[in-house]
């Protein structure tokens, strides 16, 4: 339909103005695209321990090595596939739940809203980083427990965001409008408020991503996350604890810190640009 | 002429806050307080009163788009709100509602096409084609352009007048018998307004439609409307013919309001009527308007009038009418 | 020499979509105790004629005239000395009823606080003259007292007048003061203006979208139309004899009580895209007599008679109509 | 469509409840998440795989008399709720049962140690985010739209996105370990003997500067986002116009008449905004073995310290509640709209 293809080109000439969300597109793919094709741009094998551990920098290994002589460079474009992973899975079944439970409690509304807005209040109060520890330490480290501690505790400002969009919505008159040609609720739901709210779900569930992405690097750098498959929190646990303060090592604490800010940031203007432009939909 | 609408003892309350933690002794508010009026077919009715007045809640129990807490309101003879849900869909498309916001009565992600598309496709009226020449219908029937071009325009893209035009044709797409306009032109500038009424007039003209017309502006429904109810804080105080009622108007509360109307020509001695004072106490068993009546009697404090007919058609709830 | 006189004055805003000429050249004058209306539709720039004047235009800027206060001129004068000036001797009356007091202070405090920014006083002796003012508008002067949330739309609008004279000001600003009030307590407003205005000998500029109003409420009434004076002059002859197209127009726009017009005449169109007006006269898109002169040529000032003014081509002065 | 109590002229003097109902409604509110929390820390090591016994005894291989000793101690045989019943007592005594790592010490007694610290550091990077925060969003709001505000922004969106303990990190490695010119860690120099109470205040302000300055990088963005936000829509009011209007300096109109209505959406996000801290403080302190709470979480968790790490969540869920109840006060005290 031409109105489509008339939004979406609307949409970008908004969205182009704002230089950080243009930012934020261009440090994604650059970071992405080397993640995607790490063998191409990492120089060695990740798992090759066959350098001079703690080299720094030099024309040999860009970045130095680490304690066990392992390339930072080539462990750490591999290490970003997990934390990306790591973070969109957590971030979509966030989203899930997230937007299940706000939408259910906007449509529906009387005692159901009222119980899950309760219980929403309640786990968004609670702690988040002790709770998922907790979680975390019983579960036992690895990568789904971090995705699982993250999904029970992530989702609450995310319902509320939409729930209370779904309210908006539901105040303004062409809704009224529509049930007063003779729509039922279920067709009301679907024409008129979800086409209203993809847009603020989308952008949260950007931002749902970096959340998940810091809260990854933060529960694996306290030895939450899999040894095995390392992320650039886990880079960070083993600079930790095996002493590249000690030694120096700074090559080997700021790439990886560098990496989880520069994505996370990405994430961060991108979904805040979508949730400035599609909350002024609703307004004049 | 027979009455399309009947609406006898028609009440919606409101619970206040407060009260008690129980919520027993909770204090009611009655937005609309055992109205009884009746709508006769071809009419355009005004509903006049000012801001809490309770006209728009009024309007919605016309539609059924709240439930009542008491009263009923029978459409062609039969109560709208005994009506199941396959009824109530059928009598909806008959019965339509012009809205007063024209930015938030129009959803913004749809186009024009689909925004006047939906009740035919609600009520699974023909295919896309017949669809297609129905809305094309209607638009040149509100005065707006009908190419490709147009329809496929989202609300942002045009102006309030023809927003508040798309918002008509979607009402009369459906080619309805009775249509509620809740202060169609309360939002737009003097000179768009005048044309949208204008639109009204010629639609009642060619489609004999039946209007229930919401304003707080008495001047306009009396330009505009042949029959009118006066609202005061939800309850009728005074109806009957638009001439009877403003050229002879029988409740204190009408002729209060008629005299606070600023005239069209500068008139010197309009300032020098009293107007009340605002004192918005409420008397909770007499007449609601003994607090603000120029001259109440003792009586009016405990006694509430009802409507009663002081001469053919023209009924006033006031012991002096 | 007029209390108040403004010459040439132009206005614009900058926006995303490009400058918006909000005040193409207005002149106005405005003599001590008298009430000027100033009316048009939405987007005539009469309200950026009232920040134009307080010089309170937020991402835009008067870019040409002058703004004489008593000979004083004002627009060249430094922000410290004109702040000044600001409610001391210009005062202004906003929507209080749609958010013109702050709803977290007291209405006594927010009084107090315009008085005490100008007059070395006490704060008490400040707050006796709030309650005093509250009484002059017929409140009940323990509402200084109270949150504007607690007070009724006509209360709030009340206190909003009370506060502007605080400091019997030289000229009063009411920018649509009763647009959102019920009718009955509007006429109580206007009523209650009318009366100190007469009785403190203010000059007052009345902004409003509604003519009925003004017809009753000001001395002389000034129709702005696309950010241009389509035609001024006193209430009276503007009635009886109006000039301009859009003059006529907007006086049959109004429904009237006395006689049941068989037509309401509305305008076609729509109010005119400021970022660029129409050539010639801006009116001439929606004027039922446009001729080719109206297209390519600006109407220049024309006197009807006294200072009856109109900016038509087509407008005849008195003297040659018989 | 319900008319404000005030159009309906039903408002008389005094119409406002008294504040039990507040205190009725607040204390429901902190007695459910009370509960939640006990339920949490209660059904957590009872809902993982693998038999209780393990779970509680950290996986340590144990002799048959310590396995029934534990079976006791935690009532494992018993029937769910009555588990849950001695769970509860034992809670509201403050008995979260005894340390594994710090045996015999009981845990509160080693929380109750280490509380002070965390709160000293969280209060303190708390006060600095706010007023950072306020200083900034309100310079931002005030030039909307222009660079400034562009670069505010993405300035501090960026800030925000660097994890807590990577920051700590560097903080560490640069200003300790290379500059020298903070300690490398924990919050006062052992066996130190002060000559007076100010040189010991010195002493814990040194060890305590780099943990507060990573939390104040990590959260003074959200405080600065919110309160531009907020103060840009408070700037299109009308009553902005009418104190300008009055002739009110900038900074009284900026400072006085936006500020008090702007600040009110970041108050109620400074509840939140704790909660979230208490997290960050494991990671500052497990950085800087910086002797609170937080090191307290991380350390059972690598001790597999269970009962402590349940105490130590337990007891940052009665701090947000507190803060919680504190914050609500100040937001009731801020806003007279608000009747009770």
């Amino acid at each position: 339909m031409r109105s489509e293809l008339r939004k979406i080109d609307r949409f970008w000439r908004v969205y182009k103005k704002r230089k950080s969300a243009v930012a934020g597109l261009i440090i994604l793919t650059v970071l992405v695209t080397i993640i995607v094709f790490a063998p191409v741009f990492s120089p060695y094998d990740p798992d090759a321990k066959d350098a001079i551990p703690f080299t720094p920098p030099g024309s040999e290994h860009l970045l130095g090595t680490n304690d066990i002589g392992v390339d930072i460079l080539s462990e750490m474009i591999y290490a970003g596939r997990v934390s990306l992973i790591v973070g969109i899975t957590a971030a979509g079944i966030v989203v899930f739940i997230g937007s299940l439970i706000g939408l259910f409690a906007g449509f529906l509304g009387g005692w159901v809203d009222e119980i899950l807005m309760r219980i929403t209040d309640i786990v968004i109060i609670l702690p988040r980083f002790p709770l998922m520890i907790v979680m975390a330490a019983y579960l036992g480290p690895g990568v789904w427990t971090i995705i699982f501690a993250y999904s029970i505790v992530g989702w609450p400002s995310l319902t509320r965001q939409i729930r209370s969009q779904i309210l908006s919505v539901k105040e303004a008159s062409f809704i009224e409008a529509s049930r007063a040609t003779g729509a039922g609720n279920i067709r009301i739901m679907f024409t008129h408020v979800l086409p209203n709210i993809q847009g603020i779900i989308i952008a949260n569930g950007v931002m749902e991503i970096m959340f998940a992405i810091l809260t990854e690097a933060g529960l694996s750098f306290l030895g939450l996350g899999d040894p095995t498959q390392k992320s650039w929190g886990v880079m960070l646990y083993f600079a930790q604890i095996q002493g590249a303060f000690l030694r120096g090592a700074w090559w080997w604490i700021f790439p990886p810190g560098i990496c989880i800010a520069l994505i996370s940031c990405s994430f961060n203007y991108i979904g805040t640009a979508l949730n400035d432009l599609f909350g002024l939909k609703l307004g004049k | 002429m027979d009455a399309i609408y009947r609406i006898t003892d028609l009440t919606k309350s409101y619970p206040l806050p407060g009260g008690g933690l129980l919520k027993k002794n909770r204090k009611v508010f009655r937005a609309v307080d055992k109205v009884s009026l009746e709508i006769n077919s071809g009419d355009t009715f005004g509903i006049v009163g000012e801001s809490g007045s309770g006209k728009t809640t009024l309007a919605r129990l016309l539609l059924r788009l709240i439930e009542p807490t008491d009263g009923n309101v029978y459409y062609k003879g039969r109560d709208v709100f005994r009506l199941n849900r396959s009824e109530l869909k059928k009598t909806r498309k008959e019965i339509q509602m012009i809205f007063q916001d024209p930015y938030s009565s129009l959803d913004p992600r749809k186009s024009i096409f689909n925004i006047i598309a939906e009740p035919l496709k609600v009520h699974k009226t023909g295919s896309l084609s017949d669809i297609h020449t129905r809305i094309v219908e209607t638009l040149e029937l509100v005065d707006l352009p009908t190419s490709d071009d147009f329809l496929s325009k989202t609300p942002g893209e045009i102006s309030g007048g023809q927003r508040q035009r798309i918002g008509i044709a979607r009402a009369l797409v459906l080619k309805p018998e009775f249509v509620v306009a809740d202060e169609p032109v309360s939002m737009l500038d003097a000179s768009i307004k005048a044309g949208i009424i204008e639109l009204m007039t010629q639609l009642k003209k060619k489609i004999n439609l039946t209007y229930v017309f919401i304003t707080h502006e008495l001047a306009l429904a009396y330009h505009f409307c042949n029959r009118i109810a006066v609202m005061y804080l939800g309850e009728v105080v005074e109806t009957g013919n638009i001439d009877d009622v403003i050229q002879s108007p029988a409740h204190p509360y009408t002729r209060l309001l008629l005299d606070s109307i600023p005239p069209t020509e500068p008139d010197p001695d309009w300032l020098d009527k009293r107007f009340g004072k605002s004192d918005f106490s409420r008397n909770a068993e007499g007449c609601k308007f003994f607090v603000r009546c120029p001259n109440p009697k003792d009586s009016c404090l405990h006694f509430r009038p009802s409507l009663s007919e002081i001469k053919r058609g023209h009924m006033v709830a006031c012991q002096l009418g | 020499m007029s209390l108040l006189s403004i010459e040439n004055l132009k206005t614009h805003y900058y926006t995303d979509s490009g400058v918006v000429k909000a005040l193409g050249g207005v002149d106005l004058i405005l003599e001590k105790g008298e009430s000027v209306g100033i009316a048009g539709e939405s987007g005539c720039g009469k309200s950026t004629l009232a920040l134009s004047l307080i010089r309170l235009i937020k991402n835009g800027e008067i870019i040409h005239g002058k703004i004489r206060l008593e000979g004083q001129s004002l627009l060249e004068l430094p922000e410290k000395e004109f702040n000044r000036i600001r409610w001391n001797r210009i005062s202004m009356i906003s929507q209080a009823a749609m958010g013109g007091l702050n709803p977290v202070f007291t209405i006594g405090t927010q009084i107090v606080e315009g008085i005490l920014q100008h007059r070395k006083m006490k704060k008490r002796a400040a707050m006796a003259l709030a309650r005093e003012l509250l009484r002059k508008v017929e409140i009940d002067p323990d509402m200084v007292k109270n949150y504007p949330h607690q007070l009724s739309g006509g209360m709030k609008q009340r206190a909003m007048i009370a506060m502007a004279l605080a400091l019997e000001p030289d000229v009063v600003i009411a920018d649509e003061p009763t647009t959102a009030l019920d009718v009955v307590i509007q006429a109580q407003i206007i009523k209650m203006l009318r009366k100190l205005q007469k009785e403190m000998n203010l000059s007052v500029l009345f902004i409003s979208h509604d003519l009925s109003i003004l017809a009753q409420a000001c001395d002389r009434i000034m129709i702005m139309y696309g950010g241009k004076c389509m035609e001024s002059g006193d209430t009276a002859t503007l009635f009886k004899n109006p000039q301009h197209p859009y003059t006529r127009a907007l006086i049959n726009a109004f429904p009237d009580l006395k006689s049941r017009r068989d037509k309401l005449t509305g305008l076609p169109g729509n109010t005119p895209d400021m970022t660029n007006p129409p050539t010639g006269c801006c009116f001439h898109p929606r004027c039922a007599l446009v001729k080719d002169r109206c297209i390519s040529e600006q109407p220049v000032r024309q006197e009807i008679n006294g200072d009856h003014v109109v900016y038509c081509h087509f407008a005849k002065p008195l003297s040659e109509e018989n | 469509m319900p008319v404000s109590r005030l159009d309906a002229g039903i408002v008389q003097k005094g119409d406002f409840q008294l504040t039990s109902r507040w205190w009725i409604n607040r204390g429901v509110s902190s007695l459910l998440v009370l509960v939640a929390a006990l339920v949490v820390n209660f059904a957590i090591p009872r809902l993982m795989p693998g038999s209780p016994v393990d779970i509680f005894s950290g996986g340590v291989k144990l002799t048959r008399e310590a396995r029934q000793a534990i079976v006791e101690r935690f009532g494992l045989d018993e029937s769910v709720w009555e588990q849950f019943y001695k769970y509860v007592v034992n809670a509201v005594q403050g008995d979260f049962g005894v340390s594994f790592f710090y045996y015999p010490q009981p845990v509160i007694e080693v929380i109750m140690e280490a509380l002070p610290w965390t709160l000293l550091i969280l209060v303190t990077a708390m006060i600095f985010q706010v007023v950072i925060g306020y200083w900034l969003g309100a310079m931002a709001a005030w030039k909307a739209g222009s660079k400034t505000d562009a670069i505010l922004q993405a300035v501090s969106l960026f800030v925000f996105s660097t994890p807590l303990f990577w920051v700590a990190m560097v903080l560490l490695y640069v200003f300790g370990y290379q500059l020298g010119w903070f300690p490398l860690g924990g919050a006062y120099t052992i066996g130190e003997i002060y000559e007076s109470a100010w040189d010991q205040a010195l002493d814990v302000i040194k060890h305590a500067t780099l943990p507060v300055i990573s939390l104040i990088i990590a959260q003074y963005a959200t405080y600065q986002l919110i309160l531009r936000n907020s103060m840009v829509a408070v700037l299109k009011e009308q009553y902005i116009l009418t104190a300008e209007a009055k002739g009110l300096s900038k900074g009284r109109v900026k400072h006085r008449h936006a500020a008090r209505n702007a600040l009110l959406p970041m108050v109620t996000f400074l509840s939140l905004s704790f909660a979230i801290s208490l997290g960050g403080s494991v990671f500052v302190e497990t950085v800087f073995s910086y002797p609170g709470v937080g090191k307290l979480i991380f350390d059972s968790v690598m001790s597999r310290d269970y009962p402590m790490l349940q105490g130590c969540f337990f007891l940052f869920s009665l701090v947000v509640i507190a803060v919680n109840i504190f914050v609500d006060l100040i937001y009731r005290f801020l806003d007279p709209r608000i009747a009770y």
